[in-house]
């Protein structure tokens, strides 16, 4: 039993964190600086505290629950994205000062079910995960104040998400219906010997649209740019980097345990991974609105851990895993800088990033250093990534996705050059005062240079975690 | 290192050869504000050059076989340059004249130079030539004759082009160096030819290697034709004649420098040099003759027609470079040698003269000299007179030795063409000297005493009759003058000192001596014939330009296309222009930019721009309505069913 | 690895200098300029310790520091010199130093300027000592993006145009080797990225085919390899005076050296399939570029043309795979490296000063600053194949063994010499002769300290001129096995 | 008559409804109940495989149980969120929500 609650230690921290931020939203005032600093100290517990279960092994309620070191890892990197988030959302103009409490609550419970999401290995567990995780974005999401401009941002995502799932429900209750069982890992025992039957085909078809719905892939991306651009920064930010890694997650895990799928299901993946890396970079180059311009080369990299997961192998999930790890540090060092210049939560434009590196280098290197990241530019991480998916991918043969994917890169560079451009080369229109950044954030941007630098030069001890993760997948 | 100092002439050698460029060196980099310093220092290395030059003359002379130093330079896998140096009689006679020319030019250009702003640099540059020209007339393999014969270029591309203000004097260093060049790539690849398939460019091997039967003849033939293009580039043989004439925008002692004995006389020392390697290849050889001929001819037809003083001279050295080919293709290799031995000193000694009168003038043009009474410049107008002598083959000077002994080489051809040629070449060769001469000496109606200005400037030069500048410039050209009239009767001793040893040469200049052993006309009336024909053109010229109420005008301008067609140098610098306007400029270059702008990097824009609407396509299917969205989110799920279940 | 890790060393010169310079406050541009200074000089002076220490008898590779980097990939942290490279880091060397020294006036936002070139000629120093695919990719990668800040900040004509289409068009030609280098790990059983294991390996031909076809186009737009050139004209013209000195001297080579090094390496039957088309646009390069030259009226686009036309006789010597062709073609590098940044560093004086550098708003530029010109002229000499300086002896070995084994091709591109002679001395004509332009009158000659970079590399120049054997002789000690190795 | 076909063939029937109205409807209240439509077609899925096939563990029930629970709280959540919508716009017609595109 007390073995049982070390495993489950720490989403049993985030409900208790959840629960304190309930009772505290339930009072009428209160100082939102305080709640950031409180918020704060318990990610940081919590973030700890994932730490210290990271090499927890063992299986929960009847088998729906896997504890792994592969959920681990992704736990401690939810906790820690959602610590970061919180970290910078000490300036949380985006969100009216009285629901802040609230905000906290549902980013508790969004992590917890996340958490949840990354170690559950039956239909229903996974299911609800989903949903709790999904409610309470569907609810940060429209939280932004005086936004009308993005009212119907809100309402977008949730009819999307919502008929997401039903499709997802559907495929599930097929998925059920052929193979009488909702664990995935009998149904994956079961399912190559179905693949004749449409049944199974719609089924899984319907489940991965929500899965893949969650990753945002191409076609089922189509709230990432409403929502990206219309939710408040830091909301953003925790759907661009924290719910990111759990659909990662799902994904990998959902396809691992389909070992031996059948030739349809890797084409498919295919073909889903070059769309939406190409649509993604593609419309990227058009945008002005850097929040939007992240969202589509969100969905590109999406696709790129596609290619990982598609090798449909031990390395191919490594790779995937540490692609999802360095995506995480750059794209929140990018949406860092994002907060930190438009502190009073405005949408930022392009344009606005004029002479950033006279106002504040440091975050203009930060922003430089991350976006040359997401491009794949040695020596940061998002290159090793990207290297390591398409090693993967080449050694499964697919040569030419890897070609596929390195011009998609150079495309992609196009845009990010363009934004890097802004910082560091465009007069600004009227002078800007510089911008003041307190330590704490010069020291998270050090942090985050340096560690998108050191997981890109000395990757050996990463790559071997995600290699033991991956391993534990199976 | 120490062998240097163990064998006088290496040593002599090297130092000889060194001076000079140490002496640039010198100049560019420490004294090129100093001009009086500059000039000391490059006079004095060049003496010391010319002293070294004779000292080795007289070693090889008493050597029983060619001294030969070398030292490894490059090696590349297996192919081994090595620097060297290959004294035999015919590069230390080369390289004193070489030495001594330079020094005579040197000292000359401290009087004509005197207060030009580029001081320094002229003597930088001199001296950059004379060592250039030096170790290309020592050098012991052919690349490395080659290396300094580019030098030699470049060092005459720098003095043609001295003025660099003027338009003009940059177009012709241009000119002069590319169209070298031209021939020069031939050379280059002759050289790469030899390496690959004889794999040895040694000189003495090279002239051995027929003999061996190592090569075929027409490996030979191809190789011997490819480094003939670069004599044709240097030594302005036809085609490529036209840039010498327009290199006389130089300063007048450059002018005397590069075409009596240098520059200019390299492609046929090169010619000698292997000449053995030549002589294996009838073919190469009579397509020598031919261009040598044609060359010869054409020159002295463009001399009837100009006025500039330097022009005609210009014109003449091609003429005479041509006569030195023909004689060289016909097999009298001692002929060739010592007409290019004599040539030097009267070809030097009439740029030098007429620059005194430049100088004096201020003008190029004959007639205005003339009017102006250059007659009265005693010591430059016999010294001019003298080596129009020489230049028509009259005797006793130096110029009528040497050309016997071509006609004789020519008359020993089967074919009497060369011979008659050769005659021809010398009756229009004594007649434009002469009408240069004549022109000078009697203006067309008389001096005319422009007291304002002549007294002037001849009050402006009166210091310089008697100081030393003047002298400085009337020396080199007494001296000159002295070698022109005794120089012919050291025939003898020379080819004696020439052919000593030269075994190949020998072997090579008899076989290549073609059919007619005793030769198309007896000696006696060979003798007659040269002398007669230089005698004929003189009194052409007198009766045109000499005597009294003389008409004053060739015959020539009775046919004006045909004075026109000499006078645009039968056409060939239009031709050359229209070429490279037509074919270059607005050809290939025009089309290649417009390809570079339009296809290849509008074809790279094109894709940019691609891509970009590529973005901004997909970009509408991001619309926002929402049930559209839906839509197509669904039908893909859909297809993907199909897909699975098809 | 044994002893005083060296190359590292020389490696860690420019990452240092990197990271102190980021150190110092931004306004404090001459302390940022000595700084820099001093790790150039740290670097050179390794660089020379290291070529003077180089044994070129023994041959093979010398000094080599071998770690395991990353256990799973095999990649390993993996540096040697030999004969191919080690003219190539003296080359890097050299152009640091005088690049730098060159730039010494520039004060517009001097600190990100040297940084970023430190950062670049980190990648070029990295690219040139590591002998691991990946670290090799990497190091490339590292040395081309730091253009676009260089060039888009401190450039000239169009500036954000060239810089964009140089970076994406070098980026998009490392999306062709970075699947090539993985494919030819996985190939070799995805257990190393060591290039001489996988050598050792040994590909079949058709892998060896594409891999090869993959490299070159890679690294040929890098080289300028003909119908890829165009970036390097705009972005020379686009760059400021360093940074295209680097980049024309050193970074043009990292594409030659590349296809040299990993392409004819791994898959010298591949070459020996595609070596008729490398020579083919070689020949075409050579004389199209002088061509082109022949019409331009910019003076950098007219040493970015001839530098296209000189990175053709590279190519052509590399595709000859003969000893004497590749020594040509690395001799060449390191020649036309020197060569180039000498041009560009003069071009940039008078730019600098007149503050044009279109061939006719000039002229007569001899008169105005002498020393200059000198030192342009000297150049273009340089670039036309005058003997006795270092890129004759490239063009000679490059004909000879490109007439022998493309006897048309090299004939062909022969005639590029003429045409080259041509066009240099035409700008030469153009730009220092004829009348002076006394708008420029005033300006004054380049001033002795400004001058010593630009003797420096003269010196250079003249030095591999006269003793072409001191640098062969390292080269070849390096070609012959390698060309044994066929 | 009374097999799975039947229940099948009628729950593929509301789920298509379903999508359909998701797809058709402009009444952001009539997609929402579009969209229970769907949940409910899968329930229905549930319960018949739960009857037909897998009679033992009752884990069909348990699933539609849970997916009701669900559904409502979906459902709560979605008219919030179209409550606020309404409060800005004055409609719930989704035609009236275009804003963001591209």
């Amino acid at each position: 039993m007390m073995n049982d609650f070390i495993l489950f230690l720490p989403e049993f921290y985030f409900t208790i964190a959840a629960l304190i931020y309930f009772g505290l939203s339930l009072k009428k005032t209160s100082e939102p600086w305080a709640l950031q600093k409180w918020a704060l100290t318990l990610a940081g517990i919590g973030l700890i505290v994932t730490v210290a279960a990271s090499r927890q092994q063992g299986m929960l309620f009847f088998d729906c629950y896997r504890v792994d070191l592969f959920s681990q890892v992704f736990k401690v990197l939810l906790a820690m994205g959602t610590f970061w988030i919180i970290f910078s959302s000490s300036e949380l103009r985006g969100i009216d000062g009285r629901q802040h409490a609230e905000y906290y609550f549902l980013m508790f419970i969004c992590t917890l079910a996340m958490m949840m999401l990354v170690s559950s290995v039956e239909l229903l567990t996974i299911y609800v995960a989903i949903e709790l995780s999904s409610y309470s974005l569907y609810l940060m999401v429209p939280m932004r104040r005086n936004a009308d401009e993005f009212s119907e941002t809100g309402v977008k995502y949730f009819m999307i998400g919502v008929t997401a799932s039903a499709m997802m429900l559907f495929g599930i209750s097929l998925l059920f219906g052929a193979t009488h069982t909702t664990y995935v890992s009998q149904i994956i025992t079961k399912l190559p010997a179905l693949f004749g039957q449409p049944v199974a085909i719609v089924g899984l078809v319907l489940a991965l649209a929500g899965f893949f719905f969650k990753l945002a892939v191409f076609p089922f991306h189509i709230w990432a740019p409403d929502v990206y651009q219309g939710s408040a920064n830091q909301v953003t930010a925790y759907i661009a980097t924290a719910s990111k890694m759990a659909a990662a997650a799902l994904i990998i895990r959902f396809s691992a345990l389909s070992m031996g799928a059948s030739h349809e299901l890797v084409n498919f993946l295919i073909v889903i991974c070059v769309l939406s890396m190409t649509f993604g970079n593609l419309v990227a180059i058009i945008q002005k609105d850097i929040k939007r311009l992240l969202a589509y080369s969100s969905i590109a990299h999406a696709g790129y851990m596609l290619m990982g997961i598609l090798a449909l192998d031990g390395r191919g999930y490594a790779a995937a895993i540490y692609y999802a790890m360095a995506y995480l540090v750059m794209n929140y060092a990018c949406f860092m800088v994002i907060m930190k210049i438009a502190d009073d939560g405005h949408n930022l434009q392009i344009k606005e990033l004029a002479g950033l590196h006279k106002r504040s280098p440091l975050l203009a290197m930060t922003l430089m250093m991350g976006l040359f990241g997401l491009a794949g530019i040695p020596p940061t991480a998002g290159f090793t990534g990207k290297f390591l998916v398409f090693a993967a991918a080449v050694e499964k043969g697919y040569l030419w996705l890897a070609i596929v994917g390195m011009i998609n890169a150079t495309i992609s560079l196009y845009y990010y050059l363009i934004v890097i451009k802004a910082a560091y080369l465009l007069k600004p229109v009227q002078e800007l005062p510089a911008i003041r950044i307190d330590r704490w954030t010069h020291a998270m941007s050090l942090i985050l240079v340096a560690l998108m630098v050191y997981l890109g030069v000395f990757p050996d001890q990463f790559v071997n975690i995600t290699e033991a993760a991956a391993k534990s997948l199976f | 290192m120490d062998a240097i100092f163990k064998d006088p002439v290496l040593l002599a050698t090297v130092v000889g050869t060194s001076l000079p460029f140490l002496s640039m060196a010198v100049i560019l980099i420490f004294t090129r504000h100093n001009p009086m310093l500059s000039s000391r220092i490059s006079v004095t290395s060049i003496v010391v050059a010319a002293v070294c030059a004779l000292l080795n003359l007289a070693k090889v002379a008493g050597a029983s076989h060619p001294f030969r130093f070398e030292t490894a330079w490059m090696s590349s896998g297996n192919f081994h340059l090595t620097f060297g140096y290959y004294l035999d009689p015919l590069s230390a006679l080369m390289l004193t004249i070489v030495a001594v020319i330079a020094c005579l030019v040197q000292i000359y250009s401290l009087g004509y130079m005197s207060g030009d702003p580029g001081y320094s640099r002229y003597y930088a540059f001199q001296s950059l030539f004379a060592w250039a020209m030096m170790n290309m007339v020592i050098a012991s393999t052919l690349l490395q004759l080659f290396i300094f014969w580019e030098l030699v270029g470049l060092a005459s591309y720098m003095l043609i082009g001295f003025y660099y203000e003027k338009f003009s004097a940059s177009q012709a260093g241009k000119k002069a160096f590319v169209m070298t060049r031209v021939g020069d790539v031939g050379f280059f690849l002759g050289i790469i030819i030899l390496t690959l398939g004889f794999g040895n460019l040694g000189i003495p091997d090279l002239n051995n290697a027929p003999g061996t039967g190592t090569i075929t003849t027409g490996f030979i033939t191809m190789a011997a034709l490819l480094v003939f293009c670069g004599v044709v580039g240097k030594s302005a043989q036809f085609p490529l004649i036209t840039w010498l004439p327009d290199a006389m925008e130089g300063p007048t002692p450059v002018s005397a420098l590069l075409h009596s004995a240098t520059m200019v006389a390299a492609g046929v020392y090169v010619f000698s040099r292997i000449f053995p390697f030549f002589a294996a290849s009838p073919n190469a050889m009579l397509i020598a003759l031919a261009i040598g001929t044609v060359t010869m001819l054409l020159a002295s037809t463009m001399a009837m027609t100009t006025y500039d003083l330097k022009q005609v001279w210009a014109y003449s050295t091609v003429s005479q470079l041509g006569m030195m080919v023909m004689s060289l293709a016909a097999g009298g290799y001692f002929a060739g040698v010592f007409h290019l031995t004599t040539h030097a000193g009267f070809k030097a000694l009439l740029f030098l003269c007429s620059g005194i009168f430049i100088h004096e003038y201020h003008t190029n043009d004959m007639r205005v000299i003339g009017k102006q009474g250059g007659r009265k410049q005693l010591v430059p107008m016999i010294c001019i007179t003298v080596g129009a002598l020489a230049l028509s083959g009259v005797p006793p000077f130096s110029g009528f030795f040497s050309k016997e002994a071509i006609l004789g080489a020519l008359n020993a051809q089967a074919n009497p063409i060369w011979l008659f040629a050769g005659l021809f070449g010398a009756f229009l060769t004594a007649y434009y000297s002469f009408r240069l001469i004549f022109h000078l000496l009697f203006p067309k109606g008389g001096i005319e005493e422009k007291h304002a200005v002549h007294e002037m400037d001849s009050h402006g030069h009166k210091e310089e009759h008697h100081g030393g500048l003047f002298w400085a410039m009337a020396v080199p050209v007494m001296i000159l003058a002295c070698v022109t009239v005794v120089l012919g009767f050291a025939e003898h001793s020379l080819q004696g000192y020439i052919m000593a040893g030269g075994g190949a040469v020998k072997h090579a200049s008899t076989a290549a001596t073609g059919g007619a052993a005793h030769g198309v006309v007896g000696h006696e009336l060979l003798v007659i014939l040269g002398i007669s024909a230089g005698l004929v053109g003189i009194i052409l010229a007198w009766f045109e330009y000499g005597r009294k109420g003389a008409s004053r005008n060739g015959f020539l301008s009775y046919f004006p296309p045909v004075w026109k067609l000499f006078d645009a140098r039968w056409y060939m610098d239009a031709f050359f222009r229209w070429f490279l306007d037509t074919a270059i400029y607005s050809g290939l270059t025009s089309i290649f930019t417009r390809n570079d702008r339009r296809i290849i990097d509008g074809g790279i824009d094109g894709i940019c721009f691609f891509t970009e609407t590529g973005g901004r396509l997909f970009s509408f299917m991001q619309s926002g309505m929402l049930q559209y969205n839906l839509l197509i989110m669904v039908l893909v799920a859909g297809l993907a069913m199909l897909f699975f279940i098809v | 690895m044994t002893g005083f890790p060296i190359l590292t060393a020389i490696l860690m010169s420019t990452v240092f200098g990197l990271l102190t310079i980021l150190l110092i406050p931004p306004e404090r541009t001459k302390l940022v300029k000595q700084v820099s200074m001093f790790w150039a000089t740290v670097g050179l002076i390794l660089t020379l310790w290291l070529y003077f220490n180089f044994d070129h008898s023994k041959g093979g590779l010398q000094f080599v520091e071998r770690v395991l980097w990353v256990k799973s990939l095999g990649i390993y942290w993996f540096h040697g010199v030999d004969g191919i490279n080690m003219p190539m880091l003296l080359l890097t060397a050299v152009v640091l130093f005088t690049g730098v020294w060159t730039m010494w006036e520039l004060e517009y936002r001097a600190k990100e300027f040297f940084a970023l070139m430190f950062l670049l000629v980190a990648g070029v120093y990295g690219m040139f000592l590591s002998m691991d695919l990946f670290w090799m990719f990497v190091w490339y990668d590292v040395s081309l993006f730091p253009m676009y800040p260089l060039i888009s900040i401190w450039g000239g004509t169009r500036k954000e145009y060239g810089a964009m289409k140089l970076t994406l068009y070098l980026l998009a030609g490392s999306a062709l080797i970075l699947p090539a280098i993985i494919y030819a790990w996985v190939q070799g059983g995805a257990i190393t990225f060591d290039l001489f294991e996988l050598q050792k390996i040994g590909f079949s031909l058709l892998d060896q085919k594409i891999l090869f076809v993959m490299l070159y186009l890679g690294f040929g737009i890098l080289a300028a390899v003909w119908p890829f050139h165009t970036w390097s004209p705009v972005g020379h013209v686009a760059a400021p005076t360093a940074v295209s000195m680097i980049h024309a001297g050193v970074l043009m080579k990292l594409g030659a050296y590349g296809i040299l090094r990993i392409g004819m390496t791994l898959c010298p039957q591949g070459l020996g399939y595609w070596s008729d088309l490398m020579a083919l646009l070689a020949c075409i390069g050579i004389v199209y570029g002088a061509l082109v030259g022949l019409a331009q009226t910019d003076l950098k686009y007219v040493i970015g043309y001839s530098s296209v036309s000189h990175m053709g006789m590279v190519g052509l010597g590399l595709a000859t795979m003969t000893v004497s062709g590749i020594n040509g073609a690395v001799f060449q590098m390191f020649a036309h490296g020197v060569m180039t940044a000498l041009f560009f560093s003069s071009v940039g004086y008078i730019y600098d000063r007149t503050h044009t550098k279109m061939i006719p708003e000039l002229g007569g530029m001899s008169k105005t600053m002498p020393i200059a010109s000198a030192f342009f002229i000297i150049a273009a000499l340089a670039g036309i194949g005058v003997p006795l300086m270092a890129s004759f002896w490239a063009e000679l070995l490059v004909f000879i063994a490109a007439v022998q084994v493309f006897p048309v091709g090299g004939i062909f591109a022969m005639v590029g010499l003429i045409i080259s002679a041509l066009f240099m001395l035409r700008v030469v004509q153009r730009t220092f002769y004829g009348e002076r332009n006394e708008k420029f009158g005033h300006i004054p000659d380049v001033s002795p300290f400004l001058a010593v970079p630009r003797i420096i590399l003269i010196g250079v120049i003249l030095f591999f001129g006269f003793f072409p054997k001191v640098m062969l002789d390292v080269i070849q000690s390096a070609v012959i096995p390698f060309v044994g190795s066929f | 008559m009374n097999s799975l076909n039947t229940y099948l063939i009628i729950s593929a029937f509301l789920f298509s409804i379903g999508l359909v109205g998701v797809l058709q409807r402009r009444n952001l209240i009539g997609m929402l109940i579009s969209v229970e439509l769907m949940l409910n077609g899968a329930n229905l899925n549930f319960m018949a495989f739960n009857r037909f096939l897998t009679p033992e563990p009752v884990v069909g029930q348990i699933i539609a149980l849970a997916i009701m629970g669900l559904a409502a709280a979906e459902a709560a959540i979605g008219l919030s969120i179209i409550l606020a919508l309404y409060r800005k716009m004055h409609s719930i017609n989704i035609e009236q929500a275009q804003r963001l595109k591209g």
